[in-house]
């Protein structure tokens, strides 16, 4: 069983290293994550969100969405450890 | 070929349906109600099907299609001679059984009688159904409907040893229908097409040997619901139903089902030319020979009167299929109109053996000397049964036996004339000692003072005799069952 | 290709933290350092996800000029976008975490024991 | 309206959820008809949603008005909108259902639950419908996490079963947000139709490759395909009865869709078929699926467990239906999940009646239970016939087309796998219906004492709806292939 967890991590690293190949350079300007959706945020956010902060204006404002679950994520959360722990004591 | 639009199909699909349903609210409580239910039904069904005859006689078919299920495959319904046939006889004695499970249901004090009347409701659904329908993929669904139907039929007693047998009955039949299933989805893959066109319509596609294959996973899957050696074990072991329900088993629903299946394949979608190119037909015929005479032979050895008629129901079942294997004209016209004339006549049979269990509860025939002097007419009745399925004269047995044998010299097959007679002369002789031993031994510790059972027994069991001679005097009589086959004959053969 | 290695070393770092979390998660008995491990491979995951935002020379994506004196050049700035997702996805997983040690509790309450196959004895 | 329902569809519950918490602090008895009014809003956003597709195309809104790649869109084309009519609609009936079980099971919790409960089918509804592969994985966790804490609150063995859950999910979740990583960094971007324009020019990227791969662990995961299933029938057999009615349905299946969606619509059919040939090795997994599932079925004696190795069998059939990745294959795949949703909603519902009314799972303990419960037991067992694949109730469709796709494909040993499984499951279910309809009475007890003790409206009626469902899918299903999924199937297979 040991072993079997073993192999299944080596494996995962071994395919994960695989993919770094052909990975751009570690910081890369020229890098596809650099160049292709990113730039608007940078260029364009005290122009269309007047917001200094380019991770403000992503976070609150371009993908303002993704936020909004996150906040559920923590709500989801709050709900879940009362549900859980709660019962627990009555129980007793 | 002309065909006629028409929603008489489903109506009479219907009849049974909303019979079933009605059936089933109307519950244990109201029991006088849900048997007025069953009989209705069963009228209403028998009254449209019969309407739809005469357009059938005039050669035409009626067609109704319900929804599209893929490309080229719809829930169709198509009416033919053939499918009229099955259907006819499926929803006539209906009626009779319907009237005689009411009253052995009551005189033997049955319990869960509701889920009986609902389950033999949906079997006779299913039955009609498969004689309706236009493609193998509707005709596929009835077959299951009408297999799922009868297992809490089969299994009704609710003893350990019924449940074995319903278990059993499943696992056969599920296999078969695993079979038939793969090879629907086969011919569809090698033809785009599921509807039956007389003559066939699979030749041309795919290669020899896949089409033999397809073949045999027809009939692996089909015979196992006709009852076809060896895998015919589980028929023997419903006979712990109750009788009423072997009678639908036997001569009604299932495993007439089960040989219809088989006709419609061999010849509506295989077809005699492409069978007698494969050269298969012959494997078929042996196959089914050899199931013939066995099946007659331990029929001999049985002392259980249910379990001898079982196997004289596997021999009978098999002698169809041989009639359709042979390929002739006489012998598919022989075959086909086998099937109605041996429903009739074997639910004489069963029905009587279930009339000697309500009055004095003797299953053996041992234990049945003297019988005869009891119950005159249970076994006057029997005695017609018996010699029609022999292929005596004047019971309609003789008739399609006739067309059997003349079609297997029409195919110059000497060898299974042969088997067609040596069956009939095991017929006899596992028949008539019962018959004799009936009415010309003593009984030995019974009253021999007229006895007989219940008239919503006796009275079906009567009139299905009858039947069973009026057909061999007049065989085109009522339902002109023999011109349907000679159409069907005709249709199929003509073509090619 | 020491090049090769020394431009992806720091892919290659988060991996083996990966490999020792996952590790962690479907190898340890003990439920704690199961948490721990799935903790170390979501840390492990973030790293990796803030590293594909660096760039040679780029600066804190905070606009600092006023408008229109120099165009705003984007190779300037490190990518905000990475940022923004880890700060969802370390919500989100600060809330697993949490649920987990939840579950951990009630485990806790209910067999006095927090090792996996001395809980499995006991429901035998 | 009609612009804004896909959206409509996700955030009407997420509010409701938080009036559920609201209202449920003053008045524990509002949380109900608060969900009801929640999910129903949404049910009929998903139908307009639904009705919209097939009339004008796929719909395509841009959250925040920003235009993708930069913001977040969702894209409803008719594969989401059938997926997220049937979830929404069966998320629904189970909530009608909830009530009694609810309030037997979990009497102090009601509040949290539904709350949850509406957080949990935000989380669903908001998988189905995104266009943005960071904003999918934000929903599946909300989704998992409120999975995770429902599972938890289940009977005795509930919270390791949920803790296992929980380790097995995240590794899932964890393996997707690498992909999204891997495909991040050679890409630059997050929206799906994006990532689909930009991918062809990569395929022989290794980053691509290995993003694909994980991708595929991760959902496999999360849909517990075998061998990764380990986690589901522990964590469903112990879940309450409300929850392993709704999750067994439409978490798995919902975990089916976006691997369709990551396989054919971010990657494109020549890709995953050909070029990296993942079908071919997710068609044998899913075989040894179904008959894995169907074995491990047969060896179990709690109805519920037997049904939640009976979910990974059928996980196994859409998995079967996609690796075989021809056209009339995929039909099937497609028709199977949304069977599959009715009949494994069926299926749970009707043993949580079975424990509401009496309190066992065991299935030998099943004596009597027609006569007590005529009419729960008569749509198990059509929720039972339709698995086996009886005509013409709608399980039997989904697998004519498996059947015909494996022709087509060559993969005769598929077909044998499927009419295996068929004849298995027939077994199963015959199994627990003999115990139910044909165990001889005990001796001296005559049927006709044991009393009539249906179970109440709320738990039928969704019930009813459920097995109309599992009808008319059935028969119309020819009509549903017409309308909706030959559309959702890419052209280019």
């Amino acid at each position: 069983m040991r072993a079997l967890n073993l192999f299944a991590v080596i494996i995962t690293g071994i395919i994960l290293i695989y993919g770094t190949q052909d990975m751009p350079d570690w910081a890369d300007p020229r890098s596809p994550a650099s160049t292709h959706v990113s730039p608007r945020y940078i260029e364009k956010t005290l122009e269309e969100t007047a917001t200094p902060n380019a991770v403000t204006s992503v976070l609150a404002d371009y993908r303002g969405y993704d936020t909004l679950g996150e906040t559920t994520v923590i709500f989801a959360a709050g709900i879940s450890c009362i549900l859980i722990l709660r019962a627990r004591r009555q129980e007793r | 070929m002309e065909v006629v639009y028409s929603i008489s199909p489903l109506l009479a699909m219907l009849a049974s349906l909303m019979g079933a349903i009605l059936i089933l609210f109307a519950g244990e409580r109201n029991r006088n109600l849900r048997e007025f239910w069953t009989i209705l039904a069963s009228v209403v069904k028998f009254s449209i099907l019969s309407s739809m005859a005469p357009l059938i006689l005039a050669g035409k078919t009626i067609e109704y299609t319900i929804v599209n299920i893929c490309p080229g495959v719809y829930l169709q319904f198509r009416v033919d001679a053939f499918g009229m046939i099955f259907a006819l006889l499926a929803s006539g004695l209906w009626i009779a059984v319907s009237i005689y499970s009411i009253g052995y249901m009551r005189d033997l004090k049955e319990h869960a009688q509701t889920r009986y009347f609902f389950c033999f409701a949906m079997a006779i659904f299913g039955a009609v159904g498969a004689a309706l329908s236009a493609n193998l993929l509707t005709l596929y669904m009835f077959y299951e409907i009408l297999t799922i139907s009868t297992f809490p039929l089969v299994a009704h007693k609710e003893t350990p040893d019924a449940i074995k047998a319903g278990r059993k009955y499943l696992a056969y039949l599920l296999t078969g229908a695993a079979f038939v299933l793969f090879s629907i989805g086969l011919t569809y893959y090698l033809t785009g097409s599921l509807d039956f066109v007389a003559g066939g319509f699979v030749g041309g596609h795919g290669s020899r040997n896949l089409l033999r294959l397809l073949f045999i996973t027809f009939m692996i899957g089909f015979g196992s619901k006709a009852a076809v050696m060896p895998i015919h074990e589980w028929l023997p072991s419903a006979m712990i139903a109750p009788t009423p329900v072997s009678g639908l088993l036997h001569a009604v629903a299932v495993v007439k089902a089960g040989v219809f299946c088989c006709l419609r394949v061999i010849l509506y979608v295989f077809g005699p030319n492409l069978l007698s190119d494969l050269g298969i037909w012959l494997i078929l015929a042996y196959f089914v020979s050899f199931t013939v005479i066995m099946a007659n032979l331990i029929a001999l050895t049985q002392d259980n009167l249910k379990r001898r008629l079982a196997f004289s129901t596997i021999n009978n079942l098999s002698i169809i299929i041989l009639g359709a294997a042979l390929l002739s004209s006489n012998a598919i016209k022989g075959s086909m109109i086998h099937i109605p004339f041996h429903g009739f006549m074997k639910i004489t049979l069963f029905l009587c053996a279930g009339s000697i269990y309500v009055k004095t509860h003797k299953e053996l025939i041992s234990e049945m000397d003297g019988i005869g002097r009891l119950m005159p007419f249970t076994m006057g009745s029997f005695t017609i049964g018996a010699l029609g399925l022999t292929g005596i004269p004047p019971v309609c047995g003789f008739i399609s036996k006739w067309y059997l044998c003349l079609g297997a010299i029409e195919a110059k097959q000497l060898i299974f004339l042969s088997v067609f007679l040596i069956s009939a002369l095991l017929d006899a002789a596992y028949f008539f000692p019962i018959v004799y031993g009936s009415f010309f031994k003593k009984p030995n510790g019974m009253n021999p003072r007229f006895n007989e059972a219940p008239l919503l027994v006796v009275v079906p069991i009567v009139v299905t005799a009858i039947f069973s001679i009026i057909f061999f005097v007049f065989p085109n009589a009522f339902l002109s069952f023999f011109k349907m086959a000679t159409i069907a004959t005709h249709d199929i053969l003509g073509r090619g | 290709m020491f090049d090769f290695i020394l431009s992806r070393y720091n892919y290659w770092i988060y991996i083996i933290l990966m490999m020792i979390g996952l590790y962690a998660m479907i190898g340890k008995k003990n439920l704690i350092k199961k948490i721990i491990g799935m903790n170390i491979f979501q840390t492990a995951i973030i790293l990796f996800f803030i590293s594909t935002a660096a760039k040679r020379g780029g600066t804190l994506p905070i606009i600092e000029h006023a408008h229109g004196a120099h165009p705003i050049q984007a190779a300037s700035y490190v990518n905000p976008l990475p940022h923004v997702l880890m700060l969802t996805a370390i919500v989100v997983m600060v809330s697993t975490l949490g649920v987990a040690l939840a579950i951990v509790i009630a485990i806790y309450r209910r067999y006095n024991t927090l090792e996996e196959d001395e809980i499995l004895n006991l429901k035998r | 309206m009609s612009l804004h329902s896909p959206v409509l569809a996700v955030v009407i519950p997420l509010i409701c959820a938080f009036l559920a918490l609201l209202f449920g602090w003053w008045r524990k008895n509002l949380c109900y008809p608060i969900t009801l009014v929640a999910l129903s809003s949404s049910f009929l956003a998903s139908l307009n949603t639904l009705h919209t597709v097939i009339t004008t195309g796929t719909i395509r809104y841009h959250l925040g008005n920003w235009n993708p790649p930069w913001g977040i869109e969702y894209v409803v084309d008719h594969l989401n909108a059938l997926v997220l009519g049937i979830i929404s609609c069966i998320i629904l009936v189970v909530g009608v259902y909830s009530k009694r079980s609810v309030e037997q099971e979990l009497p102090e919790k009601i509040v949290f639950f539904y709350t949850l409960y509406l957080l949990l089918a935000t989380g669903l509804f908001g998988i189905v419908v995104t266009g943005d592969m960071f904003n999918l994985y934000v929903f599946l966790e909300i989704a998992s996490l409120a999975g995770y804490a429902l599972i938890a609150i289940g009977e005795d063995g509930a919270p390791l079963a949920s803790f296992r859950y929980v380790i097995m999910g995240t590794i899932g979740a964890c393996f997707y947000l690498l992909g999204v990583g891997y495909l991040y960094i050679a890409t630059g971007s997050l929206n799906m139709a994006d990532l689909s324009q930009m991918l062809p020019e990569l395929y022989d990227s290794r980053v691509v490759l290995v993003a694909f791969t994980f991708f595929m662990v991760g959902l496999a995961l999360k849909m517990a395909l075998f061998p990764l299933h380990t986690w589901l029938p522990d964590a469903y057999t112990h879940a309450p009865s409300t929850v392993s009615a709704l999750l067994a349905p439409t978490m798995t299946k919902v975990g089916a869709y976006v691997m369709i969606r990551i396989m054919f619509t971010v990657f494109k059919p020549d890709f995953s078929i050909s070029l990296f040939p993942i079908t071919s090795i997710l068609g044998w997994l899913a075989a040894a699926a179904i008959l894995f599932g169907s074995i491990m079925a047969l060896a179990q004696v709690d109805l519920k467990r037997m049904l939640c190795f009976v979910v990974v069998a059928e996980i196994g059939y859409i998995g079967i239906g996609v690796g075989i990745a021809n056209r009339t294959a995929l039909i099937g795949a497609i028709l199977h999940i949304v069977n599959d949703v009715f009949m494994m909603a069926c299926l749970f519902l009707a043993v949580g009646a079975i424990v509401y009314k009496i309190g066992t799972r065991n299935i030998y303990r099943f004596r009597y239970l027609h006569r007590k419960m005529p009419l729960m037991m008569a749509l198990f067992v059509a929720g039972g016939l339709s698995v086996v694949g009886i005509p013409p109730l709608c399980g039997f469709f989904s697998k004519w087309y498996l059947i015909l796709g494996a022709f087509k494909a060559d993969k005769w040993i598929f077909v044998a796998v499927i009419l295996v499984s068929s004849l298995l499951n027939a077994i199963l279910f015959f199994r627990v219906i003999e115990n139910v309809y044909l165990e001889p009475p005990e001796a001296g007890r005559s049927l006709e004492e044991i009393p009539t003790d249906e179970a109440p409206l709320s738990m039928l009626l969704p019930m009813f709806v459920v097995v109309a469902g599992i009808i008319l899918l059935g028969v119309f299903s020819g009509r549903i292939i017409d309308v909706v999924i030959q559309f959702a199937i890419p052209p280019s297979i």
